[in-house]
C-alpha cells in the first residue's frame, strides 16, 4: 500500500486523537491493512472473525471488502474514523455489546454488497430502493458475513453489580 | 453523509411496448418484463400441500364445507353454505368468482373488487373517479357489473397494473377497499408494531390522510399490495364494499368495529341470521393480512412477497417469483435465505405449527354444533327469551373467532400463538352458550342470561 | 448444530485448591473459579418482572394461590392450597423449601432431590450407592431427611458439583430423578425433535441404556443440567421420586403416563382427591424443561443457558453469567447475542406473548371455578354417580391442563402456540364437565356419560 495514504490516515488518525496506548495495544495501524487478522488484533472482534472463516465468504471476502468504503479517500477517512472511534472506545469500554453495525456500517455493506453483485440484481434494485432503502439486502442475507447472529454481552455494568429492581 | 454513493443508474430492463393505467392484459407487460409474466402464467398450475393449494381436481377445488361439515352448520342460512371451496392460484380467480353457487343468491357488483383487474371499469362508472365507480358498484348486482366488465375488455385476473406502478413499475396499491381500511387503521390509536410508517405518520402532522403509495416504505409495500384482498370484508348491497379496520386488526378489534357498526338504514349491522338458532352472526373472510399482522414474522419485517415471492435467479439476475403460491412448495428460496436449517426441519416447523391448529380448530368445530343444536332443542322446549339471546349473543363471539382462523389460509400459520389464543376464546364461548341454555331450560334464565354477560 | 459455535471459547483457569464429589460448599470452588462464583452468589439478589422474578417483600415472595384464587379452589385438599408462592433466586431455594407451610402435611424426604446439594447424603444413605439412597430417600419424612442433610454439613442449594464434573468442570448431571426419566423417554418412542442425541441413540445399538452424561451433546447438556430440576414429578411417600417421560414430553403424553401408572399397592395414581368434587386429579409442578422443549427455540438449538446463563465478556475471555435469572433483565445478552433487532422491540415481543397467555389462562381459572361450583351444587341435588364420574373425569384433565400452563414459569414464553393449545383444551374440558353436570340434572345421565367419553 503507497505511503501517501498511510501518512493521511495516520495523520487523521493521530489528529483525531487516538491514544499511544491504544494505538500500541491494538496495533491501531491494523486500520491499515486488509488482513482480517489485523482486525482481531482486537479480541472484541474474535466473534465475527471466527464466525467469517464458517461463513460463504471468507474465501471470497475479507473484511474490508464488506465493512469499509472502496473510493480511495474515503476509505482511508473511514479507517482513520473507525480505528479512532474504535480505538478509543476500546480504550475507555464505553461501547454497546453485542456489538452491531450501526447506521453508517450498513449503508457501507450494502454499497459493498452492491459493488459485488450488481449485475445479479439490479433488476431487482428497482425505482424505490438504492442504499438508502429500508430492504437491504442484509434484510434476507444477513447470514453471509458470519452466518448467524455473532458477538456476546458485556460484562456487569455497575447498576447490575448493585442490586437489580 | 460522506458514505452516501448513488447506485450506478441503470434500467433494469427494456420498454419494448408502453404500458399505462388502461393497460390490462398482463400479456402486453409481458413483452418488456417476460421473465416475470412467465412465472405469473404458472398460478395456473394446479399446486397441493397437507392444507395449502386445492385438494379435488384440476377442474374445481374440493368444497371445504364438505370436507368440515360444521362450517356448513355454521353457515346455514348464508350463501357459504351452498358452495365454499379451496382456494387456488390468481389464475382463477375470476372464472372460480363466476362459477361459484353462492351467486345464486344476489351478490354485489363489488365483488370483483378483488377478483379482476377492475380499476378502468371504476373510473368508467365514476366518469373518472375511481372512488365514485367504487361505491356505485356496490348498487349492481353481480351480474350487471360483470357484464359490464366483460364489455369493457378488462376481464382479467389480478394483473400487473392491480400492484405496479405503469410509469417506473414501483409497487402500489389501488384498491379502494384497502385505502379506506387502512386510512381508517391509521386515524385509529390501535396498535401497530408491524407497520412502522403507519405510527410515524401519526407522529406528524396528520394534515392529509396517510397514503400508503406515498407513506409506506418499500418493504411494507411488499405486504400492502396482497392486503388490497387478502383481508376480511363485508361486500354486499346495503352499504359499499367495507374493510373493518377503524378500531384495530386483531379480531377482537374487528368484531368491536362490527358490532359497533350500523347499516345507512340505521339497523345494527349483520351479516346473517343464522337459519336453526335465529343468531345475528357475522362472517369472516380470509383475514390473512390482520393475523399476518399479530405474528412476529410481520414484527420482523418479514413481508408476504418474502415468503409468496421469493426472488429467483433466473440466469444472470435475480426477479421474484410472480408464481405466487404456498411457500412450503418453495423452501428452499421462501425461508431458508432467512433460515440457516435444513428444508425438512422447516416443513416440519410448520406442521407442527398447522396441526395444533387444526385439532383446535375441530375442537371449535365439535363446540359450535353443540351450540346449534342446544338452541335448536332449547327453542322446541319453549326457552325463555332473554335466555336464547344470551345464547346468540355467545354463538355469535364464537362463530365470529372460529370462522376468523377457519377462513384465515395459513392454518395458524401466521400467527401461530394468536390463532391458538383466538381459537381457545371461541371455544369458551360456545361452550358458555350451550351453558346457558341448559340453565335456561332449568327455569332460571336470570343467573343465565347474568352468566352470559360480559 | 449452529449454536455449538457459541459454546466453543473455553476459559483458562488456575486450580488453587482440589475439588471433588464431596465438595458441595461452592466457596471452595469458588477460589478456583471466583467470577462464575460472584455472579453464582448473586442469585441472592431480589429480581422482579412483570410475571418474572417474585413480588412481595425481600423476606417472603407473593402467595400465587392470593393473586390467582382459582389456583386454590382447585388445589383444594392439597398442601398446595395452603402455601404455594412466586419462585425466586436460587439462593434461596433449601430456605424456601424449610419455610414453606406446605411442610405442616407429611412431605416426602425426596423433596431434596431439587433444593439441596444433596449427592453424597444420596451416596451415604445408600452406603456408597446413590441411586440406592435416592430410593431409600422417599421412605424417609422430610424432617428426618432435612435432619440428615444438615448433620451431612451438605445443606447448601444447588450448588458447583451438582452441574459440573469437578475432574475437568464440563457439564454433567448428577440427579437420579433426571436420569430415570430421561431414560425412560429415550425407551419410549416418542418424537424428540429437540434432543438430537436421544434420536441418534435409538438408531444405534442399544445395548445399555440412554446415558445423557455420554450420549448427550456439549449443547444439550446445556438443558440437561436444568432438566434435573425444572421438570414435572411425583414426590410422595407412596413410590420413589418420578419424572414422567415414559410416553413423551408434552401435556398430553405426560397425562397418558399418569392415567396409566399405578401406585406399589396397586391403587390407580393419583396425586389427591378434590376436597369438593372428589375428583381424583393430578398436580403438576414447573414443568419447564417439558414445555421448553415443544417450542422453536428448542428445535433451534437454543438451550436454557442460552438465555438463562448467556455468557457475559470478561475483558479478552467470555464466562457463563452464574446469576440465573429472567432473561428480560438481560435482554442484550440474553437475547441480541442472536436477535438482529432492538432491547426494546424484544421486550415487547416477550410481553405480548405472556398477555396473550395470561388472558387465556385467566379463561381457563374462570371456567374451573364454574365447573367446580356446578359439581357441589350437582351433588347438593344429589345427581346421578356416573354422570358425578363423568364430570370428574373432565375435571382432571380440565386441570392438569391448566395447571400444566399455570405452574410452568415463563407464562407461556418457552412454547407460546403449544401453551395456548393447551390452555384452549383446559378450557374445553372444563366446559363440557360443567355441560355434563347440567344434562345430568335434566335426568339423563346417559347422554352426559356418553357426551364426556373421549
Ligand atoms: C461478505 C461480507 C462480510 C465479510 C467478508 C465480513 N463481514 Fe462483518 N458483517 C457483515 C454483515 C452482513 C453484518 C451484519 C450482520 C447482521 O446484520 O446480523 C456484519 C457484522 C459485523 C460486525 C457487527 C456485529 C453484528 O452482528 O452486527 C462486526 C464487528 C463485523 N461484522 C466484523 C467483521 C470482521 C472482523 C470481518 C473479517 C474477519 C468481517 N466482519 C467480514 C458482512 C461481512
Ligand atoms: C482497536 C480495536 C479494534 C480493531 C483493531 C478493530 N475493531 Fe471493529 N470494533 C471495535 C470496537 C470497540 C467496536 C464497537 C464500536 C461501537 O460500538 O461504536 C467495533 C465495531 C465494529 C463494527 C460494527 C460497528 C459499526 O459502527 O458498524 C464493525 C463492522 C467492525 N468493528 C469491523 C472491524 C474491521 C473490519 C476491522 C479491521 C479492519 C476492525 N473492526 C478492527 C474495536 C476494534
Ligand atoms: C468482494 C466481493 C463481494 C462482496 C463485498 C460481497 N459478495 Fe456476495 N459473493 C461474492 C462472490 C464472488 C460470491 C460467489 C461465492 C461462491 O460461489 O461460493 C458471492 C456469493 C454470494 C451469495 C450466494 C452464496 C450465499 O452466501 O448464499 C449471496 C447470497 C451473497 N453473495 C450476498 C452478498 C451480500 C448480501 C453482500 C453484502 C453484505 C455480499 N454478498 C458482499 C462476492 C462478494
Ligand atoms: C426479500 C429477500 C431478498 C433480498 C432483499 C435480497 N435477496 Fe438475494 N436472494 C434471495 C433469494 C430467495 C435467493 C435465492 C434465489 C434462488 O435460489 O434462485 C437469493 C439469491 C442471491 C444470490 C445468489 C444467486 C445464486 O444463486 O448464485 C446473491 C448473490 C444475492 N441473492 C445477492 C443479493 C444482494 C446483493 C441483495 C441486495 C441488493 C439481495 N440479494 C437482496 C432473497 C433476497
Ligand atoms: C414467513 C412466511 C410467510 C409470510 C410472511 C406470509 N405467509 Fe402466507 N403462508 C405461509 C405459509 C407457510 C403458509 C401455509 C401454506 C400451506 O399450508 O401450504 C401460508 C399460506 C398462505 C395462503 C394460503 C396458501 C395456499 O397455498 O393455500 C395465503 C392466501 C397466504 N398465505 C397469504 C399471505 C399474505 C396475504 C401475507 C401477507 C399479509 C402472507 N401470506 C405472509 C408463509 C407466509
Ligand atoms: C386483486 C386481488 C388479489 C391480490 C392483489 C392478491 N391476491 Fe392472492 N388471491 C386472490 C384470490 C381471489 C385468490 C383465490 C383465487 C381462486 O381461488 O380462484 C388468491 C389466492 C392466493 C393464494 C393461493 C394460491 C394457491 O396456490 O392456492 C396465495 C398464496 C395468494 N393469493 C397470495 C397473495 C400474495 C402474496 C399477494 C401479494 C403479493 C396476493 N395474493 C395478492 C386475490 C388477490
Ligand atoms: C376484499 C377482497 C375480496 C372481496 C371483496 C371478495 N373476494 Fe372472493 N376471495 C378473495 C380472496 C383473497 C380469496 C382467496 C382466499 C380464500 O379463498 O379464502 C377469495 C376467494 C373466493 C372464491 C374461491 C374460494 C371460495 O370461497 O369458494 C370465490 C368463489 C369467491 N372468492 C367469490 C367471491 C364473491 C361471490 C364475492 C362477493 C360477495 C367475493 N368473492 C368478494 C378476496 C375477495
Ligand atoms: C399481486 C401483486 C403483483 C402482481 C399482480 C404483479 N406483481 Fe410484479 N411484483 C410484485 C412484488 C411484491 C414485487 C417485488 C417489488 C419490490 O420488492 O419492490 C414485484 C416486482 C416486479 C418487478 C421488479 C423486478 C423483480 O422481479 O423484483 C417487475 C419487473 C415486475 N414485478 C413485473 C410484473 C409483471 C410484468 C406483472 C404482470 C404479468 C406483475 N409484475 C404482476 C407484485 C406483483
Ligand atoms: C425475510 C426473512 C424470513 C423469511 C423469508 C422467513 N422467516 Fe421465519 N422468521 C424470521 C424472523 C426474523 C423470525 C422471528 C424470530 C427471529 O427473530 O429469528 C422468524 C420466525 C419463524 C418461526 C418461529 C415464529 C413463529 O411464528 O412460529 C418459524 C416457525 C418460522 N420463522 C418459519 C418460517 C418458514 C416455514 C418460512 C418459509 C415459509 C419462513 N419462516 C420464512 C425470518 C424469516
Ligand atoms: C429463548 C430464551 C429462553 C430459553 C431457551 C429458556 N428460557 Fe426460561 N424464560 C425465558 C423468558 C423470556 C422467561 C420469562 C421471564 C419473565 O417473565 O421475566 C423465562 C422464564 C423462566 C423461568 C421463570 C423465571 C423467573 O424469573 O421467574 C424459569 C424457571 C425458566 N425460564 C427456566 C428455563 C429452563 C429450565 C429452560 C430450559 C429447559 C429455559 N428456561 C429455557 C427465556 C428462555
Ligand atoms: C437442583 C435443582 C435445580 C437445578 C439443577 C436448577 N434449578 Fe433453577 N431453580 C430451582 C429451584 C428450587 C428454584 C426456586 C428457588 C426458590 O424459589 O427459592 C429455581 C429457580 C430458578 C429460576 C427463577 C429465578 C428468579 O429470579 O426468579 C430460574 C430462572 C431458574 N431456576 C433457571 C434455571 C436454569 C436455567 C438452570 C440450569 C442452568 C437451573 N435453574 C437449574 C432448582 C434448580
Ligand atoms: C424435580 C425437582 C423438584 C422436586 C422433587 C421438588 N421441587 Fe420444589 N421446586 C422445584 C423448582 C424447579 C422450583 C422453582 C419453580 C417453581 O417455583 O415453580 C421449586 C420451588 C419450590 C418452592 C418455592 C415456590 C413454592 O412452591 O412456594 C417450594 C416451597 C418448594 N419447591 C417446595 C418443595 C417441596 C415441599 C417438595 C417436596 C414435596 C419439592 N419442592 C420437591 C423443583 C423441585
Ligand atoms: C445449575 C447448573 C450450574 C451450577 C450450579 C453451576 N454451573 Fe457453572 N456452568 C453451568 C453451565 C450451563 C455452564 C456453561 C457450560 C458450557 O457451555 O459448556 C457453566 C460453565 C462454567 C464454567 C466454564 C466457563 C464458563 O463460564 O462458561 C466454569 C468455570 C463454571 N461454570 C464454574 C462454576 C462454579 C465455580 C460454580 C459454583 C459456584 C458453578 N459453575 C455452578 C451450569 C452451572
Ligand atoms: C441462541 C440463540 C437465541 C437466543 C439466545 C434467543 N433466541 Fe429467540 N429465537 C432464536 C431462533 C433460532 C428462533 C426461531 C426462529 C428462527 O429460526 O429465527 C427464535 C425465535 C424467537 C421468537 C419467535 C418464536 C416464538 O417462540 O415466539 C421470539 C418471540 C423470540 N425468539 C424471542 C427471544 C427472546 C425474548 C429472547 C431472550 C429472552 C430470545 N429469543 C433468545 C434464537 C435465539
Ligand atoms: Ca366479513
Ligand atoms: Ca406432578
Amino acid at each position: 500500500m503507497g505511503t501517501l495514504p498511510l501518512a493521511l490516515a495516520v495523520c487523521v488518525g493521530i489528529a483525531a486523537g487516538i491514544g499511544g496506548y491504544t494505538f500500541r495495544y491494538a496495533k491501531g495501524l491494523s486500520y491499515l491493512q486488509t488482513d482480517p487478522k489485523a482486525c482481531v488484533n482486537c479480541h472484541i472482534m474474535r466473534p465475527q472473525y471466527d464466525a467469517w472463516q464458517k461463513a460463504s465468504h471468507h474465501h471470497v471476502a475479507v473484511c474490508v471488502d464488506c465493512h469499509l468504503p472502496h473510493d480511495f479517500v474515503r476509505k482511508y477517512l473511514a479507517k482513520a474514523e473507525n480505528g479512532w472511534r474504535h480505538g478509543e472506545k476500546f480504550t475507555t469500554q464505553r461501547f454497546v455489546e453485542p456489538i452491531v453495525v450501526q447506521a453508517k456500517g450498513r449503508a457501507i455493506l450494502q454499497e459493498n454488497c452492491l459493488r459485488c453483485h450488481e449485475d445479479l440484481v439490479h433488476a431487482i434494485v428497482g425505482a424505490r430502493a438504492g442504499i438508502s432503502d429500508d430492504l437491504p439486502c442484509t434484510h434476507c442475507h444477513a447470514g453471509v458475513g458470519h452466518g448467524e447472529k455473532t458477538g456476546i454481552g458485556g460484562p456487569l455494568s455497575n447498576e447490575e453489580r448493585r442490586a437489580a429492581r | 453523509n460522506i458514505f452516501e454513493r448513488k447506485v450506478e443508474e441503470r434500467t433494469p430492463y427494456v420498454r419494448l411496448v408502453e404500458v399505462g393505467e388502461d393497460d390490462t392484459d398482463p400479456a402486453t407487460w409481458g413483452k418488456n418484463w417476460p421473465v416475470q409474466y412467465d412465472s405469473y402464467k404458472r398460478t395456473a398450475l394446479l399446486t397441493k400441500t397437507r392444507f395449502g393449494g386445492h385438494q379435488g381436481s384440476e377442474s374445481l377445488p374440493e368444497e371445504k364445507i364438505d370436507r368440515d361439515p360444521w362450517l356448513k352448520r355454521m353457515f346455514n342460512g348464508y350463501a357459504f353454505s351452498i358452495d365454499y371451496r379451496d382456494r387456488r392460484g390468481h389464475a382463477y380467480m375470476l372464472h372460480d368468482q363466476e362459477e361459484t353457487k353462492r351467486l345464486s343468491k344476489p351478490q354485489s357488483g363489488s365483488c370483483l373488487h378483488c377478483h379482476a383487474s377492475v380499476m378502468p371499469l371504476y373510473r368508467q362508472l365514476g366518469g373518472g373517479d375511481a372512488m365514485k365507480g367504487f361505491e356505485e358498484s356496490s348498487t349492481l348486482s353481480y351480474q350487471e357489473m360483470s357484464a359490464k366488465l366483460h364489455e369493457s375488455g378488462h376481464a382479467h385476473p389480478v394483473s400487473c397494473v392491480d400492484c405496479h406502478d405503469p410509469t417506473d413499475m414501483s409497487l402500489r396499491v389501488t384498491r379502494p377497499g384497502f385505502v379506506r381500511g387502512i386510512q381508517a387503521l391509521a386515524a385509529s390509536d390501535a396498535p401497530v408494531p408491524a407497520l412502522a410508517s403507519i405510527q410515524l405518520w401519526r407522529d406528524g402532522k396528520r394534515s392529509e390522510p396517510y397514503d400508503p403509495n406515498r407513506d409506506a416504505s418499500r418493504n411494507e409495500m411488499r405486504s400492502y399490495v396482497c392486503g388490497q384482498c387478502h383481508v376480511e370484508y363485508y361486500c354486499g348491497g346495503k352499504m359499499p364494499l367495507t374493510v373493518p379496520w377503524g378500531q384495530g386488526l386483531t379480531a377482537d378489534a374487528i368484531e368491536a368495529f362490527w358490532d359497533a357498526a350500523t347499516f345507512p338504514d340505521g339497523e345494527a349491522f349483520v351479516d346473517y341470521t343464522h337459519a336453526e338458532t335465529g343468531a345475528p352472526v357475522l362472517k369472516a373472510q380470509h383475514p390473512e393480512f390482520e393475523l399476518w399482522n399479530q405474528g412476529v414474522h410481520a414484527r420482523s419485517g418479514v413481508t408476504c412477497a418474502d415468503c409468496h415471492m421469493p426472488y429467483v435467479r433466473e440466469g444472470a439476475t435475480k426477479v421474484s417469483d410472480h408464481w405466487v403460491r404456498s411457500p412450503l412448495l418453495n423452501v428452499n428460496r421462501a425461508c431458508q435465505t432467512c433460515h440457516r436449517t435444513s428444508e425438512d426441519e422447516l416443513k416440519q416447523r410448520a406442521d407442527v405449527i398447522q396441526q395444533r391448529n387444526y385439532d383446535l380448530m375441530q375442537r371449535g368445530g365439535a363446540a359450535i354444533v353443540a351450540l346449534i343444536d342446544a338452541a335448536v332443542a332449547a327453542k322446541a322446549n319453549g326457552v325463555a327469551p332473554e335466555v336464547l339471546a344470551a345464547a346468540q349473543k355467545l354463538q355469535r363471539r364464537a362463530q365470529w373467532r372460529l370462522d376468523f382462523i377457519a377462513a384465515e389460509n395459513s392454518m395458524g400459520f401466521h400467527a401461530p400463538q394468536e390463532a391458538a389464543r383466538v381459537l381457545g376464546e371461541a371455544i369458551d364461548y360456545a361452550r358458555q352458550g350451550e351453558i346457558v341454555l341448559l340453565r335456561g331450560a332449568q327455569e332460571d334464565g336470570e343467573v343465565a342470561a347474568g352468566a352470559a354477560g360480559r
